[in-house]
This record gives C-alpha cells, structure tokens and sequence, in this order.
C-alpha cells in the first residue's frame, strides 16, 4: 500500500522524513509519499481536502487546535494502539488535547509549551535576579533595565507578527495570564474589557521601550535569530527555542541562557496556557488507514524517539510527548532546558484557558472553528498598534466588532 | 476572405476554444454564484441551508471591505503607474547603443520570470526585511534606522515588490514597440527642427500607445488578482492596510474555509473586475486598432 | 538663399567607399535631379545635405554658410521622404503645423500658415483626417505641406512619387513643378524616373557608384551624353548601342542610336531585320526587331504602322541623331 | 541615425542602463549569491562575495527530490502551453480571418474568464476535479493550465494573425490547400515568431502559477511551485537553504527566458505592437 | 481548356452595390485585361471568379462546367496577387511546388516541374532563396512560376506589376505577353496602366463602377471610344475634350481629339493659344496649351520642337482622328 502523508516543514518533521527508509526497512510493503508544506498552506489543503472527502492523504500533520475539532466533526479516525505503544506515557496536558469523548483523535508527534527564556549576564548587569515565578511587573521591569539600544540590546524580543499562530499565540497567552478572556460564557466577545486594554497596553509599551526594531514582523524565526545573537535579554516562546538557544554551535549566547516559567500578572493566577503539539492523524477519506496506522505507530512511540537519539543525539528527539522522556536521564543532561519545559507543560491546563469561566477549551488559541480567522484579523489589529498604526483602544474596539460579526454570522448568537 | 464556406469552418475552428473556455466559466461560476446563496462552511458543515443575500451583506459589510477596494486600485494604478513609466524609461534606456546591450536585456527582463511567492520571499527576507535585508544594511550604512518596509509602508511594499515583476514585462513590449518606429519620421522631426524631448512627446510617446495600451490591458487583468505577494508578505495587514479584494476572499475561503462567503466576494470581484475592464476599454480600447 | 555646395564630400560606410569625391554647385531657386541606378548614393548624398549622416571628410555650404558640423533642424532645409515620414497619429493639420510648433509660433500664426499651405495643396477638405485614411496622392501632398510651410531656403525630396501609380505620379509631377515655379526655391529630388527627371528638371545630376558622370539640362543630356552610362541611362525605351562593322565605318568602338530615331520601312534600308514583340500603345508602337547583324534593336514607330510578329523591316538610323563612343565609353 | 554617436554620450548611456540592469537584476542575483553562502554568512549582512558554499543545494536535494516536482514542471508548462495552441491557433485564425462583428466582444469576453478570484472558485473547482477522478494528475493539471492561460494565446495570436496578410492565405486557397493545409502549411510557419513568443510567454505563466499548482496537486503532480512552498517558512532562518531552493525553482525558467529572449521579442513585436 | 462565362454576376456588399448586374464571356487562351478607375470593382471581379468571394447573385461557368458554387481550390485557376503573397518562410523552389504539393504529386514529378517551370522563368539560379532575399522582379516571376506549374485552365493576375519601379515594369510586362503566347492560356490580368493594357491585352474590358463600358481589342478601344468616359480612360496623355462652338459645327455634343493627333505651328491653325508648361523628354514634348477657346489642350509634340513658356502657337487637329459625341456621352 502507497500511503501519502501531508506534513510541514520544521525540524522534527524533516528528520522523520529523513527516517523513511528505516521505516521502509521494517515495513517493506509500505510506500511513503511526503507532501511538506508550510504550515499555513498545509492547514488550508488539508482542510480543504477533508472538508471535500478528497481523500489525497492518509497522515495528516494538524495542530492540537484541529485534533478536538476535527475529531467532533467525524473527520478523523480514532487511534487504539496496542498496549507496547503506552498511551498512558503521554503528557496528560497534550492526551487530554486531542482526546474527545474519550477517544484518542491524534497521535503527539511533538509538543511544547511556552517559556521565558533570559540572559543571564544581563539580568545581572541589570542588578537583578528572576524570582522562580516572574510576574509581567518584574519582566517589564527588567526588560527596560536590560535594553540598551546603543549595544544592540533589546530587553526583550516577542512576537509581532501577525497571525493566530503567530503573534497571537502570544498575546493571547499573555492576555491569559493577565486574566482576560476571548469569550464570556455567552460567546460575547471580551476585547471590551479592561483586562484586555491592560495586555494590549502592556505589550505595546513593552515593545516601544525594550522591544527591537521592526517588532511587528518577527516570528518566531526572526526572534530565535536575535536572541541567538545575543540581541535580546528575554524571550518568551515555544519551549522548543529551548535546544536552539542553548546549543553552542547555533547559538552565540548558548553558556548564558536560563529558563524560567511563563509570567503571569501578580494576583492572577495563570501562565497563559500555551500547549501545543503537531499530530499525527487520519482522516476518515484515508484508503489505506491500516498502513497509515502502522507508521504513526512507528513514528510516536518509544523506539522512535531511542533510534532519533541514537542518530542524531539526545538534544534532537522530539520533545513534549511523553512523560518517560522526562525521566530520562540521557535527555535531562543533554536538555539543559528539560526540566522548566516540562514545567511549563505540566503548568498549562487547556480545559481552563482563562480564571473567568468560559465556554472554550484552548489556551494560545481558542478550539472553535472560527478561531483562525478571528485570531488572525484580531492579530492583524494588535500588529497595526505595536507598528505604531493604531492605537490600543482603536485596535481593541475594532477587534470587538469584528468578532461580534464574526460569532454572529458563524451562528453563536442564534 | 469572407465566402460562406470560409465563414462556416470558421465558426468550427472558434467553437473548441469558446465551448471549454464557457464550459471554464460557466460551471465554476455556476457553482460559485450558487454557493454564494447557501450557508457553506466547510469548517461546520452542520449549518447548511439558504442564506439569501446574507453572505453578500456579509461581505459587501466587512469592515476591510471598503479599504480592499481603495488597496485593490492602488495596487493596479501604482503597478501601472509604475511598470508604464518605468517601463517607458527602461525601454528608452535599453534602447540607446549601449555596451553589452544582449547583456543588460537580459538582467532586464529577468524579474518577469521569477514566481511571484519566490519573489515575495526575496524581497521580504533579502531586500526589506528590517534586520537582515540589504535595505537596512544600506540605512545602517548611512548611519540612519532601518526601516521596517512591511509595517510602516506595507501597500507601497506590495507595490513596489509586484511592481519589480511587472515592469520587465512592460519594458519588454515597449521597447520592441520603440524598435519600430519608422527612422525616418525620426528624421523627418529632426529636420523639423524637434528637440529630442519634442521628438519624445510627440512623436516616440503616440507610437507607444498601442504598446501602452496591450500592456496596461493585460497588467491589469493580472493585478486584479494580486494576492501571493500579500500572502507571504503582510498577510493583509497591518491591520487591513495592505488587505486587497483578492486577499479578502482569500482569507473567506482559506482562512474561514467560508465557501458561501467567498462565493460571494467572488461574484462582487468579478462585477469589479468587469466595471473596471468596461472603463478601461473605453479609456483606452480606441488604441488597439 | 538657397545655393548649395559640396567640396571633396567623402563618405565611407566602414570600408566601402560610397562616394568618393564629389564637387557640386548648385544656384540658389534651381530644380536640380540627382538620378542613377539604385544604390549609386542617391539617397546617401542627400542625406548628407541634410545633415542626418556625417560626411567622412569635404565640406558643404549652404548660402555660403559651411554647415558641415551643423544639425539638421539648424541647415533651414526641409526634406520630404521617399516613405513620407508623416507622424501617423497626428492630423494633416497637427502634421504640417508640427514644423512650426516646434519653432514657437503663435497659434493664430500657425492656423493662417497651415491653411494657406492646404490651400497651394488642395488638401483643405482632408485637414482632421489622419495619414492613414488618405489616399497615396494626398499623403504626398501632406510630406510637401509639411515642407513648405516652414519657408526653408531649400527643399529635399527623396524620390517622393516611387510609392505612386502611374496616374497620380502624373498629377503629382505637375503640382510639384508648379510649386517649384510659385515658390522660386531651390529644390533638389531625387528619382529613379526617365519622365520625371526629364519633365522637371532644369539641371539634372547621373550618379554613378557615388560619381558625377554628367551635369546638365535634360536636353542636354539626352542629345549630347558624355559618355556610354548617361546614353544608356537617359532616355526611355534605352538607346541601343551596334558595336562592330557598322560603328567602324563612323570611326567610333560603338554607336548608340535612339529608338525614336529610327527609320523603319518596308522595302529598303541599312539594317534588315524581322519583327519580334509589337506593343501596340495607341499613340505609339515599339517594335523589337531582330535584325540580322546587330542584335534586337528597340523601334519607337507611329501608332498606326502596320507591321507584326514575323514581318522583314528595314531599319535606318537618322545620320545627325547617331552617337558615336570610343573604347573608354567617352563621347566622339 | 546614421549619425556617428560620441564615445562619452554612448559610455554615459552604458553606465545608466547598467545600473538600471544590475539594480532591477539585483534581487535574483543576490539571491543566487546567498544560495551560495553558509547560512551564518546569509544572516551575517550584506556581503556580495559568498564562500560558494554547495551545502545549501545538498540539503535542499536531501530534504525534497528536486528531480520530481522539476519534471513536473516541465511537463505541465509544456503540455498545458501546446494543448492551448492547438486549441488557440484555430481560434486566433477564426477571429482574425473570418471576423464577426462580435470578434472584439468574444475577445474581450475570453479576457474576463481570467477575473474571477482564484480562491472564490477553488472549492467548486475541487469538487469537479474530486468528481472527474483527475485530482493530482498532470492531465488534469495540464488542462487546467491550459484552460487558465487559454484567454492569454488566443489574444496574443490573434493581434500576431492580424499582422499577417490575408492574401497569403488566399494565395494557398488558390493553389489548392484544403483548410488543413492552409493553417499547418502556410499560416502555422509564418506565424513561427508569434506561436514561439506566444509559446514562452505561457510557458512563463504556466510555470509559475502557483495557486492551483499547489493546491491540486499531492504527489504525482506537484511541479516546482509546490516545491519551493515547502520551504517558505522553516523554522529557523535558513536563507541559504531559502535561496538555494528559490535559485533551482527559478532558474530552468530563467534560463529559457534568457536564451529566447531574442525570439520573445521578436515574437512580441509582431503579436503586440504594430 | 479556359472559357470563362459571367451571367448576371451580382455583387454587393451589404448594402452598396459594387457590381450591379454583368454579363462577360472570355474566350479560351485570350489575354483579357480589366481596367477602370480605382475602387471600380475591377479586383471584386477577379475574386469572384476566383471563388474567393461569394457571389450575391448570379453564375460563373468555366469550361462551360457551372462553379458558382464550388470552393477556389477545385476551379483550376492560378492567381498571382497584387502583393505576389508569397509564402515567406519556404524557399522559391517550394513556394513554386506548393500547389504541386496540394494536389499530392509525386517528388519526382513536383522536382521535374519545379525545374522547367525555372528554367521558363530565369529562376533556377535563385531556387534555394527565401522571397526575402529576392528583387522585386525576381519576386514577381516566383508567383508566376507559382501559378504556371499546376497547369490551371486560367490565370488571374491582379496588379501584378504596381509594385515594381518603371524600368523592371517594363520588363516584366514583356515576360508575361511572352508566357501568355508560350503557354496559350487565358489570361485575366487587372492593372491600372494604361501602357500594360494596351501593350498586352487582346480584349480590354472597360469597367466603370461596377458596370462593363466597352469590351474590344486595344485598338478598337483607342480608335473608336464608345463614350466619353472609355475615350477620356484609354489614351495617354489623356484625350482633350472640347465642347461648344467648335463641337457644334461639328454636330455633337462634344468632340474629343487626343494630344498626339493635334498638329502644332507658330504661324496658323485652327485653335490659338499660349504655351504654358512644357515638358521635355528628350523623345518627345509634351505641351500645355491655353487656347483662347476651349481651355487648357494638351499636345504630344516632337521632342526637337522649339517653343517655350509664353509663345503662342496654333493648334489643328487632324480632321480624320477627331471623336465626336452626343450630349450622353455616346459616340457618334
Ligand atoms: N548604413 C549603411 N551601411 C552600409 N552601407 C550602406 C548604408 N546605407 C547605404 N549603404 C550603401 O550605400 C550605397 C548607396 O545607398 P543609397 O541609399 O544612397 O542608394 P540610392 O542611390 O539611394 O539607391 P536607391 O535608388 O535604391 O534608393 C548602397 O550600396 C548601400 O548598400
Ligand atoms: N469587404 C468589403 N466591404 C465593403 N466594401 C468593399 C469591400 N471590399 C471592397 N469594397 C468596395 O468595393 C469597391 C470595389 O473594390 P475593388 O477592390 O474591387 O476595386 P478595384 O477596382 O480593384 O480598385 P483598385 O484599382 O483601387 O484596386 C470599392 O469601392 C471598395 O471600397
Ligand atoms: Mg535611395
Ligand atoms: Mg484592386
């Protein structure tokens, strides 16, 4: 059997790509198709393709923001592995994302949470030390004592690019933590709230004061770039910055990094919630969901992550899957960072994204469909305001009507 | 010429390009124009059903809407405005004797064949990107800050970006059209005691317009639709700034999978698209003959 | 006003010598006609007069001004193109205005100028059509309205008729000798026609790759040509030339003899022949006459003579119209 | 213009038209440079001379075959450009020959096809492609392409046509050649400059659409576009990588374009311009 | 072998009628020349025997077989065009094989009729040449050896010879009357020239918006003109008409007497006048001449005569060659 599988371009994608042919080696009569793609393009194909019952692919690479959705909609296979495979060494915090009715929709490739990252010898220039839980005060605080733009130093590099995956994915985090919500329990947009105004404020005087140059179009990729040349003093981000910051041969600050959990406002208990973890999936069009289901089988469990480890080293298996990788000592000395990723995983809770009760499971994302297009105009608005476009009461008012329009025409109101 | 039997196999030889080619529009179009009445999400297939005028509302209510419309034209009128003058002055240049003439051509006409996603990424990483790209080295060079092209001027990006596509393009055409202007109606000015810009205005500039006219026709059916280098780029924004009509329905079909909505957006485009193709054959059809 | 000189005009193309060496005067309010075989520098010779082709070494007056390293537009010249060179997306109007908008004038000024001169051309009724709804008689008086208007001390035409047919070439010759009459400039023109040459000029230049073979009036030319080139090149049908005896016998290598000057009777003459072609014009006939000893020779006979295909006929040249040549070609 | 031109105004105009060249070429040229570069260099600032480094081309052929996505291309381009003169050629001959009074509107009407917003229709489109069978097929591709260019070789051809005299035609008519004669016999090789240009314009565009090309095809016909779209945004900052693959989705084309440049033009002289 | 019929040939296009209603018969291997002013229908005729051109009414028969209805390709006619309509991208020897190829020869026997057909017309030197590379002349025999190779029942030639300059004109014209008496085929040949019309037709046909004025040999047209507008068409230069007194004593309307056909002296005649322009051509003189009475008269005088601008002189024509017609326009 031919199986095609949709994935997307990053590392630990393109290593399992790489892998193939031990695949093939174990299971001769199983060919491998790969359609890489970049995540935006392949979320929209993929959807698209199910959507229509195109049937193109057997393995999809979806998010942990897809996995309950599609899982609902019966576009999805459910996954029952054999008992080798140990579903219950999967982190609780991921399972639990992409499990609805209490069946498995996805099998975890990778996952990760979020964290601040932070130099140290800048902290202490700054005569300062990160308390084990940093509140925004202190992290603001310090960021603005660490910049000195005459050095090239900013305070602290976050994510400014607009998308729902993008800047959103931050700001939505951060509005968690600072006790705002996207929806009251009656699906009424909250962007009118002072919590919101107080996060979008926050971030946007954070960027204008510590933040670097031309903040509003750096991803993730531009940021990891400027931290690894030792442009910024903090980051926030995905926990799996942690491997590239802190490897030596990437990284010109790599003896210099430490970890700390996820700032949340002082009074508010919560750390933004940010999980996520890219899948492995079948869709019900699949024709060969038998095949499909031997290689995620191959791809997920333990013996994968031993033979990654065995060829390219501990530092590059793919994390935030499993419990049992935390344990492992092999991984825990070569993952400097192991210890607060795991932290930070075990710290967000998606079925209580926010500390007001809302109808919504997620964290950096809501899990309802129309979340891609709502977070992505909300992060086209709050990218105008740190572009200095747009002001924050501006951007918030229009990011509350939009959403109104949008939840009204997707049907929550009726 | 015209006897009947000709005009017969006539008909014949049209009919296979007419017949797929209605068959082209006619289905999708169809098929849009009926989805553009329905509730048709294919991110909740649940809700179905007929929605009247409502993904039209929708759409024709959307707050970028307005502003898509004002960045549509202005990606056209500053991709022409740009690739027809630019275009105009490459051609004149090329046109002079010039050392290594086959050479300069050549890198001339090369951004045509470039794809526009390819040409988006090299300039927003190479070229524009505020950290790394060539334009912020050449700001730091001059001791000034780098400007960050896609937020602070994210439609003059665009259009500069799909401008570098096009004016190749437009300085192609319009320089063969230069090539045959008659020598001697050059001469024939200069004997009448013309300037060189005289010579230009009056008689190199008329020359062009039928060349002007092919290019701006067929830029505009292509800037219509505009949308990669948007995608890659700004993503629309920021905020709606760089949003354009095709960027709009994209985002309803790609981005809230909205078949309805986009089937809708669709239908508004095309009567935009007609309006401005009507207008614009009256402006400037009569040079085509 | 409008006298012209070359002195030692030389112009190479690269390697090739177009026009060796070339002395010319030409008298202010002269119709001069440069003719020649196609490729002799016809067109080259006036283009260096004109100034929109350097000359590679020789001087040119105009007036007496040496203009050698002037532009065009500052000789005062205006020239009228074999192709016409009318600005096509302009109206006949806007085209023979151009010259003078390019000067400055005054608008009114212009106007009273441009319908003055479509008034001398017969155009006034075609003034807003553009050049190409109009007919290949009207665009050529177009060319000539653009020339006129700007009162240059001398005009240029490069064989403006060749693109006409036969009819409105006729008409043509006559509008622009009567131009030439009213206007009293200097005009120079080129062709590559026997009747226009003829009709029009009053000095009339053979070129031959790039040389003067002869100067001089039409009838000078036609009666008394210097040399075998302008016998043969002037004067239509061609002169035919006898070589051998019958030249001998009046001292000369060869001896060319008109067509129109030829006896042709039935019984009795110096050279026996049989008709081949008849071409029966009306007015007049050619016969071409296979004659015993001298190969076919050209006839010119009245329109009514009654001969044809297959006939013997007697052919006699008349003695004072015989030209006699040397071996070098040179007149005796 | 006959006239000699001077050695300084000809090396002023040299030294504008070759800053004019190198700054408009500049974005691809300093695209191949950093292909060439480490990926340090890459993001090390501006630098024109690259250690000529191959590594980033040797990564990109290990991360996704080139060979296949490149035939594709090829095929797609070619096929769906031939499939169009061969319906476009007898349309172009139609309309400039034999026209109607409603030739110009037909035209114009062909032209508008090309308005409609590719994604309004891409589900419609999916669903006939799904229903035919021909999803992720380069016959379907191949037609689509076709279909999508088909307004564009019509036109072109038919302004080329109209240059050409209608009494060739008669002449072959006279001298006995049947229709199909007449069109591959006398008009097809006169017109040789036309098809051709009209020929790499739509290779051009074939190649380069990168809308449905990638969004209806999986595998089998993915050509170029597909490929370079799965390295437009990596994680990480791998420009050398980005610029490499960009360089080898970019350069057959470019290639082309450069050596038939003469014949584009030529093409374009007649097709376009009177 | 090469008759062609014409029976109420009707032709309009849309509304305007070009040819209203015509009746013409061509008589095998005859050489019948159509002429008329410019936009008279003379090429509509020709495309509608040649089938490319529907007819709106009306029948044409060629070889007594009815083919009003059958395509250009099945009528077995060779046309040579105005523009010659060469195909530019094949060689002289395949633009001349084409209509060979056409009708699916065998390469032997296309290359056998190639090489004669070249041999015929002077072209074997020039076999591999594209038409690009050709001079006018030479351009002109390819699309005659085009049409001579198939062997049609008829050619039709229109205007073949209006691009070409004076000199080669009359050269070609002498190898088509020679491939016309060679070959024995009809031949239909359209031209605006007065010289080739008369020169090479055995039937002129006089066409004049769309209507047939006079059909008969060239000499019959040239001496006795059915009407004014035949009178006044054929002749060059053209006939002088004087109406009034003079035409009155002689009992028409009108009376015409051609420019050759007026004797000139200085002392007495018929009609005084004075001279106006004349133009010499060596051979002959041509004179324009305002006469007290009747207007401007042209007259073809000897090239030796001696008058000039402003003498005056008495013209008389010779009685027997003047035309007299009724107040119609018919001879009388
Ligand atoms: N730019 C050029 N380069 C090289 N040779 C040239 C150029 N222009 C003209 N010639 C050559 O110069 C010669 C004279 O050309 P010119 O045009 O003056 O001839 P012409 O007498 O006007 O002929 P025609 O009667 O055919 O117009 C020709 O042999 C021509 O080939
Ligand atoms: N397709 C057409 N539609 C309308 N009128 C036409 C068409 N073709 C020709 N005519 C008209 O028919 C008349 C006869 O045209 P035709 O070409 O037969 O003239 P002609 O005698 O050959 O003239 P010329 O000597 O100028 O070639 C002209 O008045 C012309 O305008
Ligand atoms: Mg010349
Ligand atoms: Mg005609």
């Amino acid at each position: 059997a031919a199986i095609t599988i949709a994935t997307v371009n990053n590392g630990d994608m393109i290593r399992m790509q790489g892998l193939t042919s031990e695949f093939n080696a174990a299971h001769p009569d199983i060919e491998v198709n790969w359609v890489t793609l970049e995540e935006n393009i392949l979320r929209e194909r993929v959807t698209t393709d199910i959507a229509t019952g195109g049937g193109q692919y057997d393995i999809l690479t979806i998010g942990n923001y897809e996995v309950p959705i599609w899982g609902k909609q019966g576009w999805l296979l459910p996954l029952e592995f054999s008992a080798d495979y140990d579903v219950d060494d999967m982190l609780p915090a991921i399972r639990g994302g992409l499990t609805v009715d209490d069946k498995l929709y996805g099998a975890p490739f990778y996952g990760e949470s979020a964290f601040l990252m932070y130099r140290t010898d800048l902290l202490e220039k700054a005569g300062l030390t990160m308390p084990d839980d940093p509140t925004w005060e202190f992290v603001g605080d310090a960021a603005r004592k660490m910049t000195d733009r005459s050095a090239g130093i900013n305070g602290i590099c976050l994510r400014g690019k607009a998308g729902w995956g993008e800047n959103m994915a931050l700001v939505a985090s951060m509005a968690n933590s600072f006790g705002a919500s996207w929806f009251d329990e009656t699906w009424t947009p909250q962007f009118d709230q002072p919590e919101w105004k107080e996060t979008l404020q926050f971030y946007a005087d954070l960027m204008k004061d510590a933040g670097p140059q031309g903040a509003s179009s750096n991803g993730f990729n531009e940021n990891l770039t400027l931290f690894q040349q030792g442009k910024c003093g903090m980051w926030i981000d995905a926990t799996s910055a942690g491997s590239f910051v802190s490897d030596p041969k990437q990284s010109t600050v790599a003896d210099k990094v430490a970890f700390a959990i996820y700032p949340h406002k002082d009074g508010v208990d919560n750390h933004g919630n940010w999980l996520w973890s890219w899948n492995l999936a079948i869709p019900t069009s699949s024709k060969n969901a038998d095949a499909a289901k031997t290689f995620i089988e191959w791809a997920t469990d333990k013996a994968y992550t031993e033979m990654v480890a065995g060829k390219e080293g501990w530092v590059n298996v793919p994390p935030g899957t499993r419990t049992s990788l935390y344990e492992n000592q092999n991984y825990l000395d070569a993952a400097p960072f192991a210890a607060k990723a795991k932290e930070a995983m075990d710290a967000a809770d998606i079925t209580k994204p926010s500390v007001k009760p809302v109808p919504y499971t997620g964290g950096q994302f809501v899990a309802i469909p129309e979340f891609q297009s709502i977070g992505t105009t909300v992060g086209q608005l709050v990218a105008a305001v740190i572009a200095g476009q747009s002001s924050v009461d501006d951007a918030l008012a229009q990011a509350q009507s939009t959403t109104e329009r949008e939840m009204r025409r997707a049907g929550y109101g009726r | 010429m015209a006897t009947r039997q000709t005009a017969s196999i006539a008909r014949l030889m049209r009919l296979p390009a007419i017949v797929v080619l209605f068959i082209w529009m006619i289905v999708p179009l169809a098929m849009t124009v009926y989805f553009s009445f329905r509730y048709y999400n294919l991110l909740n297939p649940a809700a179905g059903g007929w929605a009247g005028f409502e993904n039209y509302q929708y759409f024709l209510t959307d707050p970028a809407f307005w502003q898509a419309i004002r960045n549509t034209l202005a990606i056209v009128l500053g991709v022409l405005a740009i690739s027809v003058v630019g275009g105009i002055g490459v051609a004149l240049l090329i046109d002079q004797p010039i050392f290594g003439q086959g050479l300069v051509r050549i890198l001339v006409i090369s951004p045509f064949f470039v794809m526009p996603p390819v040409a988006a990424l090299v300039w927003k990483n190479m070229i524009l990107h505020p950290g790394y790209g060539v334009a912020a080295d050449i700001a730091k060079f001059f001791g000034l800050q780098p400007v960050d092209w896609f937020a602070s001027y994210p439609l003059f990006s665009i259009i500069l970006i799909v401008a570098w596509q096009w004016l190749p393009f437009a300085a192609l055409i319009l320089l063969t059209s230069l090539q045959s202007l008659d020598g001697e109606q050059k001469e024939a000015a200069e004997m009448d005691g013309a300037s060189a810009f005289s010579r230009f205005r009056y008689l190199t500039l008329p020359h062009m317009s039928r060349a002007i006219t092919i290019v701006i026709l067929i830029e505009t059916i292509f800037l219509l639709g505009v949308y990669a280098e948007i995608l890659v780029t700004t993503n629309g924004g920021p905020g709606y700034a760089s949003t354009n009509l095709p960027f709009l329905i994209y985002r309803a079909a790609l981005l809230n999978q909205d078949v309805g909505g986009a089937a809708a957006g669709g239908v508004v485009a095309v009567i935009i698209a007609n309006i401005v193709a009507i207008f614009l054959m009256r402006a400037v059809g009569k040079n085509l003959d | 006003m409008g006298t012209i000189q070359l002195r030692d005009v030389h112009k190479a193309f690269g390697a090739t010598n177009i026009i060796p060496k070339l002395n010319l005067d030409i008298e202010d309010g002269e119709f001069v006609v440069f003719v020649g075989p196609s490729g002799c520098g016809k067109s080259t010779l006036l283009r260096l007069i004109a100034g929109l082709e350097d000359m590679t070494s020789g001087t040119i007056s105009i007036d007496g001004r040496d203009v050698t390293n002037e532009a065009p537009a500052k000789r005062k010249l205006a020239m009228v193109f074999q192709s016409y060179a009318l600005y096509p997306h302009m109206t006949v109007a806007k085209n023979i205005a151009f010259p003078l908008k390019m000067a400055g004038e005054s608008q009114a000024e212009i106007d009273k100028k441009v319908a003055n001169a479509a008034r001398i051309l017969n155009l006034s009724n075609y003034l807003e059509r553009k050049p190409g709804q109009l007919s290949g008689g009207q665009r050529q008086r177009v060319a000539i309205g653009r020339a006129i208007v700007r009162q240059p001390s001398a005009f240029l035409f490069d064989e403006p008729l060749s693109n006409l047919d036969a009819a409105l070439r006729g008409t043509m010759r006559l509008e622009i000798s009567e131009l030439h009459q009213s206007l009293g400039k200097t005009m120079i023109y080129v062709t590559h026609d026997q009747v226009e040459a003829m009709t029009m000029a009053d000095k009339i230049v053979v070129l031959n790759a790039g040389n003067i073979e002869q100067v001089g009036s039409p009838l000078d030319l036609y009666r008394s040509p210097k040399n075998l080139f302008v016998a043969g090149f002037i004067g239509s049908p061609k002169m035919n030339f006898v070589e051998g005896k019958a030249a001998e016998a009046m001292g000369a290598k060869t001896i060319g003899v008109r067509p129109e000057h030829m006896k042709i009777t039935v019984t009795n003459g110096a050279w026996r022949g049989v008709v081949g072609v008849a071409e029966h014009l009306g007015s007049d006939t050619f016969l071409h006459v296979h004659t015993d000893d001298h190969g076919t020779i050209n006839v010119r006979a009245d329109g009514e003579i009654r001969v044809s295909h297959g006939d013997v006929v007697f052919l006699t040249p008349e003695p004072a119209k015989i030209h006699r040549f040397d071996a070098n070609g040179k007149a005796l | 213009m006959a006239r000699a031109v001077k050695t300084s105004t000809r090396v002023s105009y040299t030294i504008a038209a070759w800053v004019v060249a190198l700054l408009i070429f500049f974005p691809i040229l300093y695209t191949i440079i950093t292909s060439l570069k480490t990926e340090g260099e890459a993001i090390a600032g501006f630098n024109l001379i690259p250690s000529f480094s191959l590594e980033s081309y040797r990564e990109v052929q290990n991360q996704q075959n080139y060979i296949k996505p490149f035939t594709n291309s090829v095929v797609l381009a070619v096929g769906s450009t031939v499939l169009g003169l061969l319906i476009g050629i007898p349309a172009a001959w139609a309309m400039a020959f034999s026209p109607t009074k409603r030739t110009k509107d037909v035209l114009m009407w062909m032209l508008s096809t090309k308005m409609m917003p590719a994604a309004a229709v891409l589900v419609p489109i999916y669903l006939i492609f799904l229903r035919l069978g021909i999803m992720d097929s380069r016959i379907g591709m191949t037609v689509l392409l076709m279909l999508i260019n088909l307004p564009i070789i019509v036109w072109m051809l038919y302004t080329y046509f109209r240059e050409i005299p209608g009494e060739i035609l008669e002449a072959a008519r006279m001298d006995g050649a049947n229709l199909w004669g007449e069109i591959w016999h006398v008009l097809t090789p006169m017109a040789v400059p036309g098809i051709a240009s009209t020929l790499l314009l739509n290779i051009i565009l074939a190649w380069n659409e990168s809308f449905w090309t990638i969004r209806l095809t999986t595998t089998n016909a993915a050509p170029l576009t597909a490929f370079i779209a799965s390295f437009s945004s990596p994680q990480g900052l791998f420009w050398a990588k980005l610029s490499a693959a960009s360089v080898m989705a970019i350069a057959p084309i470019l290639i082309m374009g450069w050596f038939s440049q003469k014949q584009l033009v030529r093409g374009l002289t007649f097709g376009a311009v009177k």
